[in-house]
């Protein structure tokens, strides 16, 4: 690119930090001036005041602004990241979630102030359980991970009720399982044992008979699994554990495929948590907030944390304490209620697409995957054959590597075409993975022209390695080096370095 | 539906394409019997004004703050949060976007949690802080996990003034994790406390500052004894606003500080989502939880920034990660980070004393009613009075008059007693009539 | 640039018409069934449907935050043309516009339930009359042309009250004049005839004097002028044209340079409209919507347009009739009360600033303009001289034309260096003009960035004309044929490019 | 101050570097006199919190149309606008830009203006769309003033039906500039009186279709009136949605259509801002006012768009432009093409079809009243009824019910007697329950 004297190029505007043009002295609010009357603070009043630039508004604004436009997001494409539904998120569900009726509640309102905020999480609740055909929900968990933590404390709390808490503590979780899953089974002090996928991809049910035993609290399993598929046995595999004595925890980051057509409930579930962030269209936020509410079995109700949501007579009630509580709550997940915020943009959404919405949505997101996975099987190798495949679809790095190419290459190069890539190196069960989920949100219109670029760069991998290795060329930024910011962390702007810039 | 660009014709076309005739054929894997036939029993689709109606018709079903005398605190506070942030952070390309994994299309959101993590440091003046975790109340169970594979211990000590809905998170998943949790009885003043709860097996000492009955504690003294002890001294807190105006932990010595970001640049959401804040010493960098951002270069030696140091996080270490923590509160981070920006220091510092003189004004106010007692020593903008009838009975009363007054003690934990206590806050958004309502209305219930 | 297949180069989305992708079938809206009931519409429905294209939400939103990446902005950095204010719009303004008490309220709604509407525009009347030091505001014109209309058309009331309605009929104009002004004196059926201004960029004195006659209806005079000067003799023109029997129009368009500090009323100004739009912060939204409330002295007062707001002893009224009204006004402006959307900007601003905020906005936007002269006066040649201006600063091509650039080469090379261009080509009274406006919202690191780019700029032109004559390189867009645009005019999308674009 | 960048210390640099001593120096050629010593006698700067709360309290003392069972129309109509519209023209980009006139940055503005233009020219039929008008009535005077050039005549009729407050618009602008303005006594169906009140020197006829009674007429004999007698025919509306269900202006051979646009995308705002769609011939093309988008290539032969035409405008013809207008609508026209292109031809065709159905539904709930009649005969989702009282006596009692009724004919035209009639209202907003509340209460009122 033609150097520039501003450092900006066109409408790309260079950015730096804001302590860089940010002062002390500066702010971008005011505020009435203080009384300056005596304080009550015991001496303990600060020493010095913290060195925490500020900006006008007008400043503030316009680094916000520039900073955003070097971002990739849904709404500038597809944002096929596959087992994170990026679908779109209804600008419908913000402006609710703003009504002054829910964003201006404090948690601990008198419960007579807040019975709408209350209707809402007991109607979410309606709808997670009709669709999801289990016994109970516990709302508050704040994200996928929270939630499995939720579902494998009920189920350490079930094993405690049943005197073998102490007995039972291996869980069984297959390698293709996302991080998040070994690591909360060793968060609730389990040891984790990964049974094996067979060929195709799916759970291999021999491996797991093995694995079995009295010390089995159970298994962690996700359906439809990471590689993009339905695990056909899944009913075989609950009895199994069943019959072994252990819970079937089912990660249902993958739920948005079968909401409305298949019920968990239906298939010997025990716990699953619910991303209200992926299935139910609430903003990912750059990184979150969240919200993983978590559905459970009879088996499992009784132990489910404190809130519970009771009716009084006409009212509705907020029982958040364990003691006072039906059932014997395993405790409490977090402060509060959990994500109310979130429950208002998942209800708003289902409202929106209705019982029937639903069912076309996970029929319209397993249509597209389908659809990409026959445009793309002849240019990219599918492990696990031909599909059909369920809302996400895998390839795996044959077809690069035998041109030197890796996946990482081939994700760069994409950014240059103007593209999020795909999800890469996981599930770890095959080799340089691309997991493709594109959502029901894409017309076939973007999916074809998807479809073309990346046949396009498989046929170009074919004769050009050289320019996936030194993608992307066309980003904001050229590849950037992680192992140097590893092995040099620095995780912060330091104020000598004011003197520094401003010395240069 | 307006969400969902396929026509019929498109999924004919489609399937055509795929080798299918039904889509049911792309759900062979599924059991017959638990595929539906049928859309399940609840409402049909609806159009964005029908839904508009339904949950405006909700919302009408609440009391929101802002349309009362308004006087609660104890975890989540009421403050002005400026236009600009909430219209910035509704950005596409803030709001539609996942986290950073491909950080040269993503450097807005990581330049972002860069500042974010200086400013967060700043404030709590510590050496590092991470990019947040879902709350304060599971950042501090992540804390105490943390301080435990630091020691090798498997103790945790927390005061009676740790908010109780934090203690019992902080139980709840550490229990489960093996470790053994002593809550002390609740207190008023009396922070150290844990000191005299320790052992050899303490891994960590946690206390909070404010406490959940807003009193300030001087944490060195807390500090040098934990560490006689060979324990990490955990400092919590709920009202970020506070170290505009006192001493941060960092400055005390804490080896830890975790705690709840919600009152700089969130809503008060009826409890969520909110922002966890973590800040920590650089030596126990490699245990702490949650994402971090970094600074490196790129191709062409330009400045720039990735989440780094992943090796402790689950998609890499998965069983023997330092947490299982994922998704954080990104968008909540962004918020804090703008509404932080346009503050400074001198805003910070500005709008903290408004919050500590309305406060003491307040308690002036409450304190002089007969037979209602000012319990809380020192504090920022919440202290607990003593009333001379039961909390919630005089709450009810209050309400019956636009006016909500404080949270029964005994609602976050009514285990100990201390019926007549009240906690109450108060913040840059009360209003002189506000607290003159209040007086006169508690004057006229209490006698 | 590297060629792409996609045609997007990285985060820069290429984005086609949405006719090229929406389909006649598609909707982004969902609406309750129709019953089917019969029609009233007496034969006349429409005989085909219109060949309206529609995208679904996703589709739709995505367009527009692609189309929208192709925009430079206040909020991406400074904007710097002259006479249009392009100041910060605080996004207060906006929430406030957007409050149901104000957004969701109907022209024609009884009055009583618009009470706080009338006390919004009472109160914005009240600091707009106290700040200029005059005696009435018309506050309905939609814009500052408008305004002018509004202000001439007063003049032509008082005139013909006066008996000299079919006499005078010339209005005097400074050849430095915006278009608007002799375009609206036209409309109103006078005859423009300009003054000369003086070296210095003032008004010619002497000219008007020899210009004056029994003909003359009055004069319409920008002050601050366009050249950014303040008319030193503004008092002295005034008591010219009431000498002569005329009236004293001034454009507030350049009012920011002075708010709070000058009253135009003790300038002997008879009609000025203010853009709220520019000295209020009322954004610009990509060419308006504005709000051009026009201030009155008491000889035009009587004939100001309907309507009126009156007192009802408590109650606030509207007078909508002539016939009713007091005085004689003139007519109606537009249908109903004007931009109320933008006076609740407006007055959220002036409650911001207040009195001592507003006299600083007029003070710094005039420092920055001062500042920046002191900054690049020796690169650029400055028509009238090494200042003091006002809030703006103009420069002629004498710098660049010597080396064979011109104006619009200059500010093309702006583009790629990421900053939007000065206003150029006017005032028409310098050569080759570059009028540049900071305002105040710009802080001075942004300033002397803005002139280290201009002034390296002014260098290059010294060496490189060919870099300014084929710029821009690196805007979205290389330098577009205005010519051919106007020679065919193609105005519109019509449906049979559909089927061309379809068989490409 | 928040929205002011330079601190006094840069104040002082930049005076230094100027080489002025005071701000005043730069005030040099300000009479000394009329120079402010002081701020003007107003209250002065106020935190962001403070104004919210004062502009908070003057909004409540309105009551919004959605808070009520609402039927008025007369020129503004609520209607639904999905939230993805307001949220796009919010974009920074969007609504922090100019006049786009520098194309090669402006793409965004400039192509969204070519798609309106397009919209518009298919919705009404027409061969060509402006990019704007400040609204509907300012529109319509800037039409007859159009039609004055090309016909070289001076005479313009107006029709009765036309909205009272566009015929004084047009005839105070247009008198100014010498223009004859006949306008036709008030009619509920009788558009084709222009015809009648033809003459030779009649530059345009105009009629208005539905009309402000609602009515709407078949245009084709007054097209081929005016066309006989040489004049133009200028179609005004008010209600752009009717055009999803009616036949348009220019499939009826109307050479000048203009009208508010107000209900596509546009909230009420209390009278504006809002949006003037004014359509034309081709071959009068050079004659219209208003801004231009059109197609053209880059020094790439890249296809982008600019402004074209200007040499009709006023910053180049100055005196002798078509017209005075410079800033028009320019985010109403976004919010505008955003709407439509979301409704698509299947969406427009179904909301305007439930606006139809809901108003037919009221005609038959109110007509049935004993002493109500329903007045006009083909209408669109307003019609007028003739009522047993005064109309605003009628209005005031509905009020006490909570039903904002319609608009009595005599507040925008007193001339014409007609206080018994009312002018109502019904869009997709209605619901059910308002029409029987208003005509139960309706029913209570006249008996
Ligand atoms: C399969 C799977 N399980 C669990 C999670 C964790 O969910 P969260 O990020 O909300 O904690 C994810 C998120 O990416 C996932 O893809
Ligand atoms: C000096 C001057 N006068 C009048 C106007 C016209 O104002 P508006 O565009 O609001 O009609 C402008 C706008 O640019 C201007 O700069």
């Amino acid at each position: 690119m033609t150097a520039t004297v501003s450092g900006n190029h066109g409408l790309q505007q260079a950015e730096g930090l804001l302590f860089e043009t940010a002062s002390i002295t500066r702010t971008g609010v005011d505020m009435p001036a203080p009384k300056g009357r005596p304080d009550r603070l015991g001496g303990l009043g600060r020493k010095y005041a913290p060195l925490l630039p500020g900006l006008s508004e007008p400043e503030a604004v316009r680094h916000y602004v520039r900073l955003s436009q070097k971002n990739y997001a849904i709404d500038l494409g597809l944002f096929p990241l596959g087992s994170c539904t990026m679908k779109h998120n209804p600008r419908l569900n913000e402006r609710m979630a703003r009504l002054d009726g829910f964003a201006d509640l404090h948690p601990l309102q008198p419960v007579q102030t807040v019975q709408g905020a209350l209707m809402l999480m007991e109607e979410l609740a309606r709808w997670l359980l009709t669709l999801t055909g289990m016994d109970a929900v516990a709302l508050s968990p704040k994200a996928g991970a929270h939630g499995e933590l939720c579902g494998m404390l009920a189920i350490r709390a079930a094993l405690i009720a049943r005197g073998e808490g102490e007995t039972r503590k291996r869980v069984l979780v297959p390698e293709s399982a996302h991080g998040t899953n070994p690591a909360t089974a060793a968060a609730c002090g389990f040891i984790v044992d990964e049974i094996h996928a067979t060929d195709d991809g799916h759970v291999d049910i021999e491996d797991l008979k093995k694995k079995l035993g009295p010390d089995v609290a159970g298994i962690m399993l996700t359906n439809p699994n990471t590689c993009g598929l339905f695990e056909r046995d899944i009913k075989e595999i609950a009895d199994i554990i069943h019959g072994a004595g252990g819970y079937f925890y089912c990660d249902g980051a993958n739920y948005n495929a079968i909401v409305g057509r298949v019920r968990p409930g239906d298939l010997g579930v025990d716990a699953m948590h619910i991303n209200l962030h992926k299935t139910f269209s609430t903003p990912h936020g750059g990184g979150g907030p969240g919200s993983g509410p978590t559905v459970l079995s009879p088996a499992l109700a009784p132990y489910a944390p404190v809130p519970h949501i009771v009716r009084r007579g006409e009212d509705l009630a907020l029982m958040e304490h364990s003691e006072a509580a039906e059932g014997s709550p395993f405790g409490r997940m977090c402060a509060f209620h959990g994500q109310t915020g979130m429950y208002v943009r998942a209800l708003t959404y289902m409202l929106s697409h209705g019982s029937d919405g639903l069912r076309q949505v996970a029929e319209d997101s397993v249509l597209n995957a389908n659809y990409l996975l026959a445009r793309l099987k002849d240019h990219f190798n599918a492990p696990f054959g031909a599909g059909p495949c369920m809302h996400e679809v895998l390839f795996d790095d044959s077809t690069l590597k035998t041109h030197g190419v890796e996946t990482i290459d081939f994700a760069k190069a994409m950014l240059d075409e103007g593209y999020h890539p795909m999800t890469t190196y996981f599930p770890l069960v095959v080799h340089g993975a691309l997991l493709i989920e594109p959502t029901e949100t894409e017309s076939k219109a973007e999916l074809d022209r998807f479809a073309d670029v990346l046949i396009a760069l498989a046929e170009r991998v074919k004769t050009d390695a050289a320019h996936f290795k030194s993608a992307p060329h066309l980003a904001p930024m050229r590849r950037l080096d992680d192992t140097r910011a590893a092995r040099q962390p620095k995780l912060r702007w330091k104020p000598d370095e004011a003197l520094k810039t401003a010395a240069e | 539906m307006r969400y969902l660009p396929l026509s019929d014709e498109d999924r004919a076309q489609m399937l055509a394409t795929i080798g299918a005739n039904s889509i049911d054929d792309l759900y062979v894997d599924v059991p017959r019997e638990a595929l539906l036939k049928a859309p399940v029993a609840l409402p049909a689709h609806q159009s964005e004004m029908e839904v508009e109606r339904l949950m405006k018709l909700l919302a009408s079903c609440n009391i929101p703050a802002g349309k009362t005398a308004f006087f609660l605190g104890a975890g989540a506070y009421r403050h002005h949060v400026p236009a600009s942030v909430d219209h910035l952070i509704q950005r596409s390309e803030f709001l539609t976007t996942y986290t950073p994994y491909q950080p040269e299309i993503a450097q807005g959101t990581l330049q972002a949690l860069y500042e974010f993590q200086t400013q967060v440091a700043l404030l709590l003046d510590m050496e590092v802080a991470n990019a947040s975790m879902y709350d304060g109340s599971t950042g501090l169970h992540e804390a105490a996990m943390m301080a435990s594979r630091v020691t090798k211990r498997s103790r945790v000590v927390l005061s009676g003034g740790v908010h109780p809905h934090y203690a019992e998170t902080v139980r709840t998943a550490c229990e489960a994790h093996g470790l053994e949790i002593v809550t002390l009885p609740a207190a008023i003043d009396d922070e150290s406390a844990v000191l005299r709860a320790m052992d050899a097996n303490t891994a960590a000492v946690i206390v909070q500052s404010p406490n959940v009955f807003g009193t300030i504690t001087d944490l060195k003294p807390i500090v040098a004894g934990a560490h006689a002890g060979g324990a990490l001294m955990i400092s919590s807190f709920t009202e970020a606003m506070a170290f505009g105006l006192i001493e941060p932990p960092g400055a005390m010595g804490a080896d830890i500080v975790v705690g709840e970001g919600q009152s700089i640049g969130n809503a008060l959401n009826f409890g969520g989502p909110y922002v966890g804040l973590f800040a920590t010493k650089e030596k126990y960098l490699r245990q702490s939880p949650g994402r971090l951002a970094g600074e490196t270069v790129d191709a062409d030696g330009k400045r720039g920034f990735v989440l780094t140091l992943s090796t402790r996080e689950q998609h890499i270490r998965r069983e023997k990660a330092t947490s299982n923590i994922c998704t954080n509160s990104g968008l909540c981070t962004l918020a804090w980070t703008i509404h932080m920006t346009l503050l400074g220091a001198e805003g910070l510092k500005r709008v903290a004393t408004l919050n500590h003189e309305n406060a003491c004004d307040l308690a002036d106010a409450l304190g002089v009613i007969a037979g209602v007692e000012v319990l809380t020593p020192r504090f920022f903008n919440e202290f607990a009075i003593r009333l001379p009838k039961r909390a919630d009975v005089v709450l009810d009363a209050l309400m019956e008059k636009g006016i909500v007054g404080g949270v029964p003690f005994t609602r976050l934990n009514p285990r100990e007693g201390l019926e007549d206590v009240l906690l109450v806050c108060a913040t840059e958004t009360n209003t002189p009539e506000d607290i003159n309502a209040y007086a006169a209305a508690l004057k006229d219930i209490v006698q």
